[in-house]
């Protein structure tokens, strides 16, 4: 085991993944000599040059839509969207291309691309840089989606998803990128559609993902010392989705809170809660909770962002709230 | 012209199937046999045999929503093609797709598409693809003039160009999007013009002329096979039917539809092959007699072929 | 009041409200001569003339960002996307433009445009031109989401949404355009935010909207008979959403079934099993049913895309396997 | 030249102001008084200072996420423009925008930006909204030689010019997309050439010569006035800081750098206002020294003003 950042994490996950296979490549705005916006690409140009390590111009559709063509054609893309928040600008190329190409065509093509983006608040980045909307790519029949929490996820999760045969949206989060933990050295791979219960308890499960699995991981060493026993559980990866782990967890403890960062409306967050709901209805000793962002976009002010941000304080709130 | 007798009676083979299988398309449609939406190729079967002659099985092609035509000039199976269009479990997407998803991987071809302007980037990426494997594989976006004016268009040229890339991109200007005539969405007359914009070169062709099509390809795909990247080939011709099967096209002037009708790009290449004594008409008349056998025997296929089965729907989400 | 189909009733509303209003204009791809793709909006060329029913060429992203600018300029569009498919080429219009330009300039800016658009499958045209994706839309704040399920709504729906302020998606369904029904004539407003019992009922309450609302009403005759009495909540718009008529209904009928055609992952059924599992748990007597497409793309072939759709009998099973 | 000396001191005075807004804002973003990003117009000043002398408070811009040199050129208020940098509820925004999203619809600045490319759509809008309320006004798209590669740029210039557009499409080429210099985003020299793909003018001028620019827009606008329609018009430039603050641009050859910043475009503009004998450079100076103050008085208001109630956080997400 290594002490990494998750940036590094990642780094280190598509290094090992690019040293594998020659068929993987980069390519994205600024990705190249420049690092990435974030500096998560920084050092792959030098090690692997020009040829697996491209700067692309502006063009969303075209970064997104060539992967795609490579992909069909053999090669094993990883795409750089510099915010998750650009998606906008590439959705066609995601949900009717790369999610379809394999059905439409009767299995007879496959679209091994990863779309690595960052998302999330925290940096007064505002309404159009700052957002989480993964719910968004869990509702795409085709694809996957990948939200790793700590730096040695954010390398597994990076190896299955490269080696995966599927398109996946592999969304690092902006404020874990400096987060630090051990990760594996070498060649490590963490199976897409396999929770982690991050913490083990016995009065409360919480399903959160991303940066606020650490809230909630602080969090609940406070609940500790107020005597309340939490159960966290992280699915890693919101599509597949460890249905099995979260139940058990519920059927253990009886209570779900859901918290995420994503607004609250349509977030994923619902669509764990109508499972459990309907799956373990009588597990259930409370109504289900979700703690997520309000249904606001995302206001620049310090102020006004951390208000916006489901905070340590909520989510201890939150769970007080359910006892 | 440095095509030879072989080569021109291929094109005209690949041509005389085009017309047969839409011919036909039209009579199964209209007989309620092919259900969704058909966008046929009529009139317009000189551009895809004309560029995929320049092509082999290593190169890629995207496709259209008018997508019968490219499939069968880069080599289609016509069984599994019609089987397709019926909905049938023998079809070439085991009827998962239709007419609008036609696909066959193996051959290049990288679909039909119901999205306009989607087949650019992918074309775009498997031309990458064809690069980065160091092979000397090019890779054809067919689109149309409508498909020229949206998004994946300009993105998909600048980023071909700035990467050198083997793409040529070959803009079937039939002169309609569906109801809107080729100057009421844009203001320029030669589409071919906008490869300026990338610092590539450009140029149309008669898309009637099978000759002028094939020739203007193959010095694009030459350039594209030499690492000299991309180049834009414009293709006029004209869209005979309506949009779709169902569209009467009333929004054409008779007089224009008349004009292009005389146009047939068949009779034109008959003309010259009898001309350049390559064959005879009843030559020529028994390679569309046994075209129509050939369509007639696909039909049969596709009738006689199961409907898929129900589970089919759960199959083919992910690849494991 | 006078029989319309629900193309006409769209028509209508359309109609009424550019008589009303002259800043209201139409711009899509092929609205103009030729009627658009459905022949919905035939014949408001002729009435109104070329300044104000425009076509558009094949650029969706500036057919809404355009909409964007002439809306927050002062004109009202309503602007025509073929189909809801298509709405990944101008997703960053809607959401990042569209829907948080208000918030961003701090409540200084309006944006009343309307997207008009068809969802839905059931004709054969696969994949790529059969979508329902709904619950995208509804994650978006600062977007009206709306979805009318009979005529008289869709006239009425089109005229609040024409005369809001806010960026609305207005959803039709394409198996609906040719249902006929009552519709008041003239000026006729059905409030944005107001969910409407379509049956009433005392045994299950099923939330429902769009096409699926039909086959519930169909559904309802039938589970009638076999002596259930279902209570249907149609909540007309999505946002808005009627929370309060759904939770009234479920506290007197003690269970909730809620049918839609989108993808059942991440479906907006999950936020209103949520909302309902939350606020509503005390009046449950059964687990929250959901009833949806599965997550799948569309198929083709009509034997599949019939297994892919909620019918009559799915509907039927699902409220029996309640009780 | 039809500019009066009036005009180019006022020229002059928002060039100033500009130079002098950036320049703090260096400093304070430096001293962490800023949050988020910030991207400064430092060395374009002449640009929208050029564009906007064009315009009256009827006519409309769409601005980018390097938007305080737009906001200011049209006329913004520096103290509302300050706070909200600081995310002040006296901000253009209340606080809610921040540098990117600055806007001031009664002036007719339709936001800052943080999609690139998002503004040239909705300029068109506005310009459509123009056009069809039978004014004379125009709109006007600041974008980015990157911008220039994304989909809305193909797409907003085709509609522009189909329906006649009153727009004037402004592309500030300052040589780089982040790290990445024009000749490697796209294959060509003059931004100005693509115009040739949707029909209507394109025209290059030198973007550190404020006269320049001017003259280029004002016929540019003429002519959008008059109804003949959009123009696209590339002003060459530099941009002086690395892309945000924060970035130090390690990937600017410094001798281009250097290069550049010799033709800074104020004391270009100094020197063709003594030569003219518009000013003195003693007058010169008293213009700068009262920006200065300007600015440090929109400083201390933006200190002093209250940041938002977090109750601010729920308002104004919808219209009622
Ligand atoms: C992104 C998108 N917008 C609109 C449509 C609807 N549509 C299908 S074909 C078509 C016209 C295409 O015109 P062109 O590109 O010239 O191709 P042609 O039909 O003439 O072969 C349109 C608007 C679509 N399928 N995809
Ligand atoms: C759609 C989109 N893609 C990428 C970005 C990230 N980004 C912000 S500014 C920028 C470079 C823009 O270059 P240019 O248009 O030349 O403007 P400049 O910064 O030089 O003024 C990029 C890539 C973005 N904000 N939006
Ligand atoms: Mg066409
Ligand atoms: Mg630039």
């Amino acid at each position: 085991m290594k002490q990494m950042t998750y940036a590094e994490a990642i780094r280190d996950g598509m290094r090992v993944e690019m040293q594998r296979d020659p068929n993987v490549y980069l390519a994205g705005e600024d990705v190249a000599q420049f690092g990435g916006c974030f500096g998560v690409t920084a050092g792959l140009y030098d090690e692997f040059g020009p040829k697996r390590v491209m700067n692309t111009p502006i063009s969303e559709a075209a970064i997104v839509g060539h992967g795609v063509g490579a992909a069909a054609a053999g090669l094993r893309p990883i795409v750089e969207i510099m915010f998750v928040d650009f998606m906008g600008c590439c959705m066609d190329e995601l949900f009717n291309q790369a999610a379809k190409m394999r059905y439409m065509f009767g299995g007879k093509a496959k679209v091994p691309m990863v779309v690595r983006t960052p998302c999330g608040a925290g940096m007064g980045a505002a309404a159009q840089h700052s957002q989480c909307i993964e719910s968004w790519f869990t509702h795409i029949p085709g694809v996957k989606t990948v939200m790793p929490g700590t730096p040695a996820d954010a390398k597994g999760l990076m190896a299955a998803a490269v080696r995966d045969d599927n398109p996946v949206m592999y969304i690092e989060h902006k404020q874990l990128l400096g987060v630090p933990g051990e990760v594996p050295e070498g060649e490590y791979v963490v199976p897409l559609g396999k929770a982690d219960i991050k913490r083990e308890g016995s009065d409360i499960t919480i399903v959160t993902w991303s940066w606020m699995l650490q809230k909630t991981l602080a969090a609940a060493e406070e609940l500790a010392k107020k005597g309340i026993s939490v159960e966290i559980v992280d699915p890693r990866t919101l599509v597949p989705l460890d249905k099995d782990a979260i139940l058990k967890s519920v059927s253990k403890t009886g209570k779900l809170l859901i918290v995420h960062e994503e607004v609250i409306t349509s977030g994923f967050g619902g669509e764990i809660a109508a499972i459990v709901g309907e799956e373990g209805f009588d597990y259930l000793d409370a109504p289900i909770k979700r703690l997520a962002a309000p249904f606001t976009p995302i206001p620049f002010a310090p102020i006004l962002e951390s208000a916006f941000i489901p905070s340590e304080d909520k989510i201890i709130a939150a769970v007080e709230s359910m006892f | 012209m440095d095509l030879n007798k072989e080569q021109l009676l291929d094109m005209y083979k690949k041509m005389a199937t085009i017309r047969a299988f839409e011919s036909k398309a039209v009579e199964l449609f209209a007989a309620g046999q092919i259900p969704g939406f058909v966008h046929l190729y009529l009139g317009e079967e000189a551009v895809a045999s004309g560029v995929c002659a320049c092509l082999s099985d290593k190169d890629y092609i995207t496709s259209t929503h008018r997508g019968h035509g490219h499939l069968i000039a880069k080599g289609g199976n016509i069984k599994m093609m019609m089987a397709e269009l019926f909905g049938r479990s023998t079809g070439y997407c085991r009827g998962k797709g239709g007419s609008m998803h036609i696909a066959d991987v193996d051959l290049g071809i990288l679909g039909a598409n119901g999205i306009v302007g989607a087949g650019m980037p992918i074309a775009t990426g498997a031309g990458f693809a064809c690069k980065y494997k160091d092979t000397d594989a090019v890779s054809i976006a067919f689109f149309g003039d409508g498909a020229s004016d949206r998004a994946t268009f300009h993105e998909s040229l600048n980023m071909a160009s700035i990467w050198k890339l083997p793409v040529v991109f070959i803009c079937e200007n039939n002169g309609w999007a569906i109801s809107n005539s080729q100057e009421t969405h844009q203001n320029i007359t030669d589409i071919s013009d906008r490869a300026s914009s990338y610092g590539f070169p450009g140029v149309s062709v008669d898309g009637n002329d099978v000759v002028a099509v094939y020739e203007a390809t193959q010095a694009a795909v030459a350039r594209a096979r030499q690492g000299d990247g991309p180049t834009l080939v414009e293709c006029k011709t004209w869209r005979w039917r309506g949009h779709f099967e169902g569209d009467p096209g009333a929004y054409k002037d008779p007089k224009d539809q008349a004009d292009w009708l005389t146009k047939d790009p068949i009779p034109r290449l008959e003309k010259n092959l009898i001309k350049l004594k390559y064959a005879t008409q009843a030559e020529l008349d028994a390679i569309k007699a046994g075209v129509e056998a050939e369509i007639a025997e696909a039909i049969k296929f596709a009738e006689e072929s199961p409907v898929p089965d129900p589970k089919e729907l759960f199959t083919d989400v992910y690849a494991d």
